[in-house]
């Protein structure tokens, strides 16, 4: 393991530190734990408060979707380890105005059962809580009678459209509404070249030789659905677009956001050639997404590879949502 | 029967049983998920046996009160709120009895709450079904342990992380299962419980 | 070599056109050539153009920091290759707006000749033209007898505050002499884990042992000026910190900005963590800088590493012009 | 003496040495550069042969001048510029003369301008110097084209990518002084110029 790091175990808490003390007028963090809330208290006044967070590992997510039209707090579990709810409810406590506290969640089990015990802590506290539930990876099957699909890169969508809402003085009822209509327009899929490294782990979550991919991988090192040889930007895109494709029935006459999701290891040079790949396949299609974003957004620590996610802006009012300006140190 | 004095001992078993067996713990999550179990549990049972240590005379309530909030404050993951739950119940429960079997059935039903998991789901329900039966039949021993834990190796996951690859996911110990199988070791070695 | 693309004879155009195509209200490509433009005219009326360019491979640079209140134009060339006159020269006439063209040129030898090629190109046409030539890399020795030093990580600041400048309608003359007086005050020095890999070339730079770091390395594989076995966080804080205040003497009653710089493989996680451990070792000498920024600005392709930047606010119109409000893709 | 056809003929051949040493030229450069000089040149002589391929019956300043655009648009980097440079201005002076001396010593002073490099900085400069002095005297050769390019291992490099190294780079060939041997190996093989 090659890492620009100190003790493994104080890989979150400096981490931590160090992106609140680089960016002291967007984030401050709640004292005693891992919580981080916006600066701009003022921004917050009279407004829902929206928390997200999750496990270490994800970076710039949660934390750098927290300011002005974005979210209100996020909280940093251990390395792909969700936070506990104590920590989970210093956040809502922290960000809450009166106006009650808008969860999103990933769909991990433990993330569900973490943020649900800070619910239950934030109520008896007379604080109103609702959540959302991301789950948008379609790598996985879903089914009533399992876990259901993992949440991915296209949470980040989902906090720009309820951040953004919240900031034009949405009610918790509002929020909810808007977070169930827009979640099942949202979908992501993935390819790795490489597995992530945790730190206390020391080696990768899986080996992938010099020459093998794995499509449909998680954000934790979860095996993907299939692994093969490398093969170039354009047949990934095939692969990944036509998976997207048979999910959400892709449509001309339709609008769509786009997001071209790094996954920590891998440079802007091949994420900006595979979205050129996939907004020429797009187009061949028929489709010129409305909205595009290219970047490292939703990473797996150190892992090589990139997600594609595309969400179908099927109320006008979303694309204003994405397009709404925000104060972060992200998005 | 459990007293404040034997469960302070049982725990303390426990979380010398999670700290020589986390990397153990953490290789069994990594091919059916994210390789911290062990790493998890060890903060976890740290975070214990550094708070049980605080307490002056504890009765039973408190020792399992502490361990639960410890459990929840330091573990995270899906392990963190589950194990936490259990001796969250267990304390609960605590407040009116203090036999054996009510207080593990408190702590399987807290599991089972928190989780919506059951038997055959290939997480830690798996191992608690049968071994807390077997507690109330007073027939436990290591080897039923050790096979509740190896029988989670044929089941498809429906819950938790390794549901997340379907068929995959059989042929692998579940990590939650064996770490809660440690849990029922030391109830074995600690004398005055069962 | 193993990397999301398709013909790496290709990479360039590709990735330009993904990068204008994803971004399209910020970016335009000038007609045949890989030289791009603010979508946004009306935001260049009436003042000086900024173009910048160099090779490719350190994306989000150049074009990443095109858009109003920052650059014009900027010119991708080859990957880690100057662009050729012709194509810096179409740059420069496509955001003359009658007011002359200022040119950020990082001190490369095939930099300065292309640039100083278009310039005379241009000024054949009567576009005026003035430029600086950024040499904040303190790893090399200067001397006038020498090529000098090379441009790197802290040319995004020259970036930021002669694009606030221009914005505010400062004259090419007014330019050049901030130009001249902020380039002394910004200083670099990076430490790299692994070299990157050239498409073309389809091996790293230069190979590092699994244990082994390199000091002083430049932004193009160009070997550092020592070698020696991986070390904490801190210590490599302690190596880079040291040498800066060795150059720039640093002290707390003056006023700096910071940037900590991915060179492109390396995650916000172990950057975060070095963003701590510089602010604590800032903080020992009574330093807070008044102005931070931690991400992948200046990358190596797909090098891991990390380089340090510090720009002494000698003049306080210079914090004001980081914190301007700019609309670009990366800043 | 140049000529339309034999520097035609002289260009294709130098066209064919860098193709076929294009990695040699970008290994040369990777100890003491960024690995690309051979793929620059490369993409120049492509440009070069196939502008020159849609010429018909140009005159001389053509070629040059044809071969000078191509070099200065296609490659890029250090090089471009300077063996642009060095055609543009063999272009210009042989609007009046066509006498290898003359039009050699035009290419070399542009080189000299462009880049600012004198003998002893370890660039193409100590090359071209005493070859360009060699095809004076009437006596260039194979072996002397070798020796210069050899010098240039000994040399600590003063401008250009291999100055950020100082001492270290001393024992490297100058990639840019090889692919300038290339050319001046063409000059020996084609008919007519010397
Ligand atoms: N819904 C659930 N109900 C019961 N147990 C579960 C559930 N989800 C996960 N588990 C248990 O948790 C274990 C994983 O814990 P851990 O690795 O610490 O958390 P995470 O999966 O968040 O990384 C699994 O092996 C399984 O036994
Ligand atoms: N200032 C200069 N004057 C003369 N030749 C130079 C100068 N700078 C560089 N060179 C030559 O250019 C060669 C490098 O060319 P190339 O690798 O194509 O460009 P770059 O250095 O931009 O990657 C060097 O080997 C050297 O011979
Ligand atoms: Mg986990
Ligand atoms: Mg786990
Ligand atoms: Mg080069
Ligand atoms: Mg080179």
């Amino acid at each position: 393991m090659k890492k620009i790091i100190n003790d493994p175990h104080d890989v979150v808490p400096e981490m931590v530190d160090g992106l609140v003390r680089s960016y002291p007028s967007i984030l401050e963090q709640v004292p005693d734990t891992l919580a981080m809330v916006r600066a701009d208290k003022d921004s917050m006044k009279g407004k829902v408060g929206i928390v997200s967070g999750g496990g270490s590992g994800h970076e710039p997510t949660h934390a750098g979707f927290v300011g002005k039209g974005m979210l209100s707090g996020a909280v940093a579990g251990q390395v792909f380890t969700s936070p506990t709810p104590d920590q989970i409810y210093a956040a809502i406590k922290a960000v809450d105005q009166g106006k009650g506290v808008f969860l999103v969640v990933k769909n991990y089990s433990g993330d569900v059962m973490n943020f649900d015990m800070a619910k239950d802590m934030a109520e008896m506290d007379d604080i109103e809580v609702r959540r959302i539930v991301v789950d948008d990876d379609i790598a996985v099957k879903d089914s009533l009678y399992t876990q259901g699909r993992r949440g991915v890169a296209g949470t980040i969508f989902m906090h720009k459209v309820l951040g953004a809402a919240a900031q034009e003085g949405a009610s918790l009822d509002d929020l909810e509404k808007l977070a169930n209509a827009v979640l099942p327009n949202i979908k992501t899929i993935a390819v790795a070249l490489s597995a992530a490294t945790v730190p206390e782990a020391g080696k990768p979550g899986f080996e992938l030789a010099e020459d093998e991919i794995e499509f449909g991988v998680g954000i934790h090192s979860e095996p993907g659905y299939r692994r093969e040889k490398l093969r170039p930007s354009k047949e990934l895109v095939e692969e990944l677009l036509g998976k997207l494709d048979d999910e959400m029935h892709l449509d001309p006459n339709k609008q769509y956001a786009m997001l071209v999701n790094g996954m920590g290891a891998t440079p802007l040079m091949e994420q900006y050639i595979f979205a050129h790949d996939t907004l020429d396949q797009l187009k061949a299609k028929n489709i010129t997404p409305a909205f595009t974003k290219v970047g490292n957004y939703m990473t797996s620590i150190d892992m090589a590879g990139i997600s594609l996610t595309l969400f179908e802006l099927a109320d006008p009012a979303w694309l204003k949502a994405l397009n709404y300006p925000v104060e972060t140190v992200a998005w | 029967m459990f007293t404040a004095e034997n469960t302070t001992a049982w725990l303390t078993n426990f979380a010398g049983k999670i700290e020589a067996n986390a990397a153990y713990l953490s290789d069994l999550d990594t091919p059916i998920g994210d390789a911290d179990h062990g790493n998890n549990m060890a903060r976890g049972v740290t975070a214990v046996t550094e708070a049980l240590g605080k307490l002056s005379d504890p009765d039973l309530v408190t020792v399992l009160k502490t361990t639960a909030m410890a459990l929840i404050s330091k573990v995270g993951g899906a392990s963190g709120p589950l194990y936490g739950t259990a001796f969250l119940e267990m304390a609960k429960a605590a407040k009116d009895a203090n036999d054996t079997a009510t207080l593990l059935d408190a702590a399987l039903a807290g599991i089972e709450k928190r989780g919506g998991a059951t038997t055959g789901d290939k997480t830690m329900v798996d191992v608690w079904v049968p071994l807390v039966a077997d507690v109330k039949a007073g027939s436990l021993t290591k080897d039923q342990i050790k096979a509740a834990v190896e029988a989670t190796k044929d089941i498809e996951a429906k819950k938790g992380r390794a549901s997340y690859l379907g068929e995959r996911s059989v042929g692998h110990i579940d990590p939650g299962s064996q770490s809660s199988g440690y849990l029922f070791e030391a109830l074995i070695e600690t004398e005055g419980i069962l």
